[in-house]
């Protein structure tokens, strides 16, 4: 149903313990972040997108995720080409123009630059968080936030928001099947008191089952831990040492 | 005389998640049939339903519903909907509307009908299916029963011509069962031409005139009701159990309790009848 | 519209991160005390995100004929209130950042303030004010559920504003940019929303 | 020898809006029995199976657990409620851990016991129900029948004496149905009572050892299995069908091929069995 997370259990490196996927790409993201360096960006792509590859991830649906974001990035690239000034034009390197009154609209050499270095950081920075959730199931993320002492309420709640996303989507696809089946969503109009319907219907739902879940609970001895095991941690030389050697080349690109 | 309503040729469709559910489905639904498609969960079959009104759209392969093959444009679509209705399985889960009036009333009012015509189709659906008088009730209070009528009613008063039901008898105890098929039988009569899906095999065995088995996404077995129930080796591969009066009926033929009989007995009350013949012809004998 | 993975520099990562996370606190310092009182309503809320999820994955029909999802902002703080939404709205943003690819991690901050604090908040005072005013509550309800969206991506762009100042008119400038953009794009799906957000409600008193 | 495990004494419950939907309860359950409870939709079944683990409380009337009466004490139903496990029909409102393991060990890590001992139970009812291969795997991930066997799994690792199944299965096919009711009769073997309920009287019939019908909120028939089958008056005050194979037994009987049988046959196989020995008599005779 949802695809990220069912790579996640099935990849490569699915046994491998969150804590190394988890800080490695953090780490990649945080850093390409920092140094806003084309050449730091493209290599954490790469070796992202490497990475990604060889947990088995079909490239196809890699790059179907890669395309995924490109709206808003160019929503937020234009705004950001694109200069306004009352005055003459600022500045050189213009390569488009045209004026309006006084107003002048133009593109320069320096945003187009400034615009395409945001757009590589983004993509890489993209990249990191495709390796981190396609290769960790959620669940070890939450044995990693129990570890590190988050609110276990906090926890719990995630926990239980993910295990009924699923059941609840189910529904909400029953539910517009039914009512596309008898000619709902087919204007304006009946799709909006269709989706009036639906929503409501799921809001209601998910309350029943909230109550019916309550009484599981309670038969199974009342409320107590949700996530109680946890995985061994062990350091792995390999991924110490990707670690180290990805830490070296990064920091001597963005040196140099 | 038979005429196909719906004809589908090498249906092929697979989920995002790369599944592949129907493997190459060539079937035909004959007008005016009670139709019952057997299988083990995750056979196919609600797939294979979701592609008959057009909700999913197969990988390769075609449907024709009364010779013309399915578009699927948004006005096709319309069309095709108002005529081949779907019941799905679980009512508690798929009845959205506040009160019984409201939800079966949903399907005639997205039609775009005047509100004569609607309200006849839904005081017709109603009386039909018995729930007249639930009109004013709010759907979650309904027993399972009512709830299963109510879902047949609210597809019933689009006045379709072929009606799918997903498990119509499922979670329900035998006294409710009985009156879904009643209540079936009757649409039928009326001339609408029936498909649905059961994992009651006594139930298919004892209503369906027509049976197609389908297993891993494949058609096994097609064809009449009879002429598929006496292929023992079909339901061995499809895992399925056969029918507990077939197997008593063929028992006491290979033991010539009495002749291979022209109609094969569907009921209980059938074979005990046939029993009392031979038991009277046996005693006669003896004399 | 959630600012994507990477597209913030790190100063307002950080920042913005800081500014969220007093909301988030006080979210679940009221949560706690909610389940202390009543332990089921941990697995209501555990639900309702799950819930706030779905419906944030919906399609939207919008009267431009486009289609796109709904924030569930207004319908979520009528449902349970602005402060538990700044918890629910964080739990569904980091659901749609690991599971959906929307959004993203350094950016959840800012995009849980404009989301799951300003909409929510928004929406929440004028639905208060329009009780104060003696409207009626659907109209109250509308605008309220208008205002949170158009509050989101004001904010939105605000955050993009800040973090990228134009070379000429500088923050302000930026912000007319970003804000023209989305007030364009997001209009229309924003009075969808509001609509739809009525429409629930009343389904929801017929009960 | 049989020694109640829980006696209910003239239970009568209400709900929120009103209706009674028990109208005083008196029953015995018997320890190491297999017991099914059958009745129409709305009977009042599951408010039964609710009581049983103190859940629900009794608006009046008493439950006693192996001699002692309950208590609705916090202390009290957490011992009862370990000792009384009720896996609910939709695993869906049972399920509610990210993972098959976090919540198999879920109840376990609820009774306070060392690492250790959690960790054998777990394994135990692991193993017991085939789930061990699926541990690691995402609740939401199963298919319906992996779904029901994890739902066991949850309820088996508390070690409970009394295993309550509400519709155990119910929405299966006949493959999966025959896998639930092997495990159900290895976990009876190991000692535990079982108490279930189902729609499927032909099951009910072959399967258990005590039979209990409640209609309308009331008992209408307790007693072994075969003094209850055997009361025609009961199923049809009730709504009930009858078992297909007792119906063809007494038919049977009724007309001489064969006497009165000690053991009542369960399963078509059996009567089969007894049919050939009659034909083989009657052949003999004929000669």
């Amino acid at each position: 149903m949802l695809l990220i997370d069912q790579y996640a259990y099935h990849n490569r490196f699915s046994d491998i313990h969150a804590f190394d996927k988890v800080t490695f790409s953090l780490f990649m993201l945080l850093f390409s972040l920092f140094a806003r360096d084309m050449k730091v960006s493209f290599t954490v792509f790469l070796i992202s997108s490497i990475m990604i590859l060889l947990a088995r991830i079909p490239i196809k649906y890699y790059i179907k995720l890669l395309v995924l974001p490109i709206t808003f990035i160019l929503l937020g690239l234009i705004p950001l080409m694109v200069n306004f000034s009352l005055n003459a034009i600022p500045g050189s390197e213009i390569i488009f123009d045209i004026s309006m009154g006084k107003l002048f609209i133009y593109v320069d050499m320096s945003s187009v630059r400034a615009a395409f270095q945001l757009f590589m950081v983004s993509i890489g920075s993209i990249s990191c968080l495709y390796l981190l959730i396609l290769t960790t199931p959620l669940v070890e993320i939450l044995y990693l936030l129990k570890k590190w002492r988050i609110s276990p309420l906090f926890i719990e709640m995630i926990a239980i928001t993910y295990r009924f996303l699923f059941t609840l989507i189910e529904t909400a696809a029953e539910i517009y099947h039914s009512q596309s089946s008898r000619l709902g969503y087919t204007s304006f109009r009946t799709g909006l008191t269709s989706l009036g319907y639906l929503t409501t219907a799921l809001f209601l739902k998910s309350f029943q089952k909230a109550a019916k879940l309550h009484q599981a609970v309670e038969s199974r001895g009342g409320y107590g831990e949700f996530i109680g095991s946890e995985r061994e941690y062990s350091l792995s030389l390999l991924n110490l040492g990707v670690f180290m050697i990805v830490l070296l080349l990064l920091v001597l690109l963005f040196t140099f | 005389m038979t005429t196909p309503i719906i004809t589908t040729n090498n249906l092929i469709y697979r989920y995002g998640d790369g599944t592949e559910a129907l493997k190459g489905i060539s079937l035909t639904l004959n007008q005016g049939k009670k139709i019952a498609i057997l299988g083990n969960n995750g056979a196919g079959k609600s797939t294979f339903f979701l592609h008959l009104n057009g909700i999913l759209k197969p990988l390769s392969g075609s449907i024709t519903f009364k010779g013309e093959r399915i578009q699927y444009t948004k006005k096709y679509l319309q069309a095709l909907r108002q005529k081949v209705g779907i019941i799905f399985q679980n009512p508690d889960e798929l009845l959205f509307s506040p009160t019984v009036f409201e939800d079966i009333s949903y399907g005639p009012r997205n039609l775009g009908l005047t509100k004569d015509a609607i309200e006849r189709l839904v005081h017709w659906a109603m009386k039909e299916t018995g729930t007249l008088e639930l009109q004013k009730k709010a759907t979650h209070s309904l027993s399972i029963g009512q709830k299963k009528r109510v879902s047949i009613a609210c597809v019933l008063s689009m006045d379709p011509e072929l009606l799918i039901l997903d498990e119509p008898t499922a979670g329900l105890d035998s006294y409710y069962a009985k009156k879904i098929i009643n209540l079936l039988n009757q649409i039928n009569r009326d001339g609408k031409t029936i498909v649905l899906s059961t994992h009651d095999i006594n139930f298919a065995f004892e209503w369906a005139d027509e049976i197609i088995i389908l297993h891993d996404g494949k058609v096994l077995g097609n064809g009449g009701r009879e002429e598929i129930f006496l292929q023992k080796d079909l339901f061995q591969k499809a895992n399925l159990e056969r029918p507990m009066i077939l197997d008593l009926y063929q028992f006491l033929i290979d033991n010539d309790y009495f002749p291979t009989q022209k109609q094969i007995p569907r009921t209980k009350e059938d074979l005990l009848k046939l029993l009392s013949i031979s038991t009277s012809r046996i005693l006669k004998n003896g004399q | 519209m959630h600012i994507a993975e990477g597209f913030l520099p790190l100063k307002w990562v950080i920042i913005w991160w800081a500014i969220y996370l007093p909301f988030l606190f006080a979210g679940m310092k009221k949560i706690h005390k909610l389940v202390a009182d009543a332990p089921e309503v941990k697995m209501m809320l555990g639900l309702s995100g799950a819930f706030v999820f779905v419906l944030s994955a919906l399609k939207l029909p919008s009267v431009t004929g486009s289609s796109s999802h709904p924030t569930g902002t207004g319908l979520g703080t009528a449902l349970f209130g602005p402060i538990v939404m700044s918890v629910l709205g964080f739990i569904v943003l980091l659901f749609q950042a690991l599971l959906l690819a929307h959004g993203g991690l350094t950016t959840l901050g800012a995009n849980g303030f404009s989301m799951a604090v300003a909409g929510p908040f928004v929406a929440y005072w004028i639905i208060q004010l329009g009780k104060r005013l003696g409207l009626s509550f659907r109209v109250s309800l509308f605008t309220g559920a208008l205002l949170g969206d158009l509050a989101t991506y004001s904010v939105t762009s605000f955050q993009l504003a800040l973090a990228f100042p134009a070379a000429t008119g500088g923050v302000a400038a930026s912000f007319l940019k970003f804000s023209s953009i989305f007030l364009v794009t997001q209009l229309p799906l924003a009075i969808s929303e509001a609509i739809l957000t009525v429409i629930v409600m009343n389904l929801l008193f017929k009960y």
